[in-house]
């Protein structure tokens, strides 16, 4: 059965490494989570939350958030050999199918692009991961295990 | 808040610039305007210390990348340090050390162009 | 208007090390909160957190906890000069009023009571505490200031 | 888990205890223990040193008070160590620097009685 333990902040960037010290803490609390993993889960994480914040500050210019509707959640359940995460947001929501691939590496075209790289790297650094954007928002499930799979 | 530790230095024509802490959505803002700040003085030439970075993530890529653009036209160069592997990953993984310069440090960085 | 950061925990004793780190970060987070009273903070939470996991073992015994109850939560309200913490369980509530006082520390008798401390370190380094015991549970709301007062 | 730090050695006829990382309600019971032992064997002579303790609570001090107690009955004595001030106020300000001889290193502990 999975320990949970669940962390809510408000949407800004200034908490984000909040967010990244308790899921690395709360990881790191079984040892059976290496050092390099542990910094995977923290990337990862932290990619999720960015995002989650910038599509509340998105959502906050076309209309202005509801009470208390201002926070992502982070919830962790936490088992022996991997630890589940899912980033929980009151933002628009988005089509994670519908995003344009950058052009490669080699392309002097590639320098154009600063955004664009954070679902990418999620998608290497976790051996899971599940968008399910709703107009009320977006929750990203990411599954990481201890020894990547 | 996090702190972002900016410093510059100058060696053999080059702008040296080390970076400490964490690069995040919410430093990365800093970062970007000193690399600005030393395009817009004419520093083309420029290295970026990352050897005390504890975080980076795809924020901080897009700014050095966004960096290497910026001195490229004016045919100058970024070179990186970076030795730590938990940074060094990030540029792997994405494809990034094929982009920048990427060194073991600053000394060797000056003297590798 | 204060920030809010939420914290969900297991009421387990491994689990209190979370809750120590993730209130002093969050409270670090505004510069004026000085070294030794987020010493105070820390150590303030950590004992309200101690009991209110030692109420849940004792509520335990008399009858099966429900459902997703047997986790504490805390809640962090973060202003600039000061930071409230509330810390709710759902034990089974006690009298704060009917605590018996040591005896004096020069008294032998004093090294019979190892117990005890909790609540009086609580008292003496917070700038206001409050306790809202029910039979669901307890809340204890603790206020320090950057500087004590 | 947090680790608790627990290293024995001895000095002058005194039994050292070596304390390290975080004392809480987690970690006491593995202190509780280590003290109950070193009074079984016969030592009723101990020095705690805290030197390395990070966070102590009353769960702590209460371990503390009742292995104090324990080697009293045999006329012993247990001495604490202890200079860091984030460890020292927790004691001064429950009263029990008037209850534990408090010592600024293990060599002054050994060397006060
Ligand atoms: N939680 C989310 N809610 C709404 N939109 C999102 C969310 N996550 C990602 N997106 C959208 O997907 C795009 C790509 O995300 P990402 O790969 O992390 O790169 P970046 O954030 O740098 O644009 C974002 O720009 C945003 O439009
Ligand atoms: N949150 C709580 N729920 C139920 N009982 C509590 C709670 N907090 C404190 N108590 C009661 O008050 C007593 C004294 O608490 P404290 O001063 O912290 O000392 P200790 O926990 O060492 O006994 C506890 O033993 C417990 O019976």
């Amino acid at each position: 059965m999975s320990e949970v333990v669940e962390l809510e902040i408000p949407a800004r960037p200034e908490f984000l490494s909040l967010a990244r010290l308790l899921v690395t803490a709360a990881a790191a609390h079984d040892p059976l989570f290496p050092e390099d993993r542990l910094d995977d889960l923290r990337l990862s994480v932290s990619e999720a939350c960015t995002n989650a914040i910038e599509a509340h500050t998105a959502a906050a210019v076309e209309e202005p958030a509801d009470e208390g509707a201002d926070s992502i959640r982070i919830r962790c359940l936490l088992d022996t050999e991997r630890v589940a995460v899912e980033v929980t947001d009151h933002g628009g929501g988005f089509d994670p199918g519908a995003l344009a691939a950058h052009p490669p590496v080699t392309d002097p075209a590639r320098l154009d692009f600063e955004r664009g790289l954070g679902i990418p790297l999620i998608r290497i650094l976790t051996d899971e991961v599940e968008f399910r954007p709703s107009p009320q928002g977006t929750m990203v499930r990411m599954v990481l295990h201890a020894v990547s799979i | 808040m996090i702190d972002l530790g900016l410093e510059r230095s100058d060696r053999d024509g080059w702008a040296v610039l080390s970076v400490a802490g964490e690069v995040d959505v919410a430093t990365a803002p800093r970062l970007r305007e000193q690399l600005i700040e030393l395009v817009n003085e004419g520093q083309y030439r420029i290295v970026v210390d990352l050897e005390a970075v504890e975080f980076l993530d795809s924020t901080g890529l897009g700014v050095l990348v966004g960096a290497l653009k910026r001195v490229r036209t004016y045919d100058g160069e970024l070179a990186l340090v970076c030795t730590e592997s938990r940074i060094l990953k990030v540029f792997e993984i994405t494809g990034l050390t094929k982009v920048f310069p990427m060194h073991r440090s600053v000394d060797e960085a000056v003297a590798a162009v």
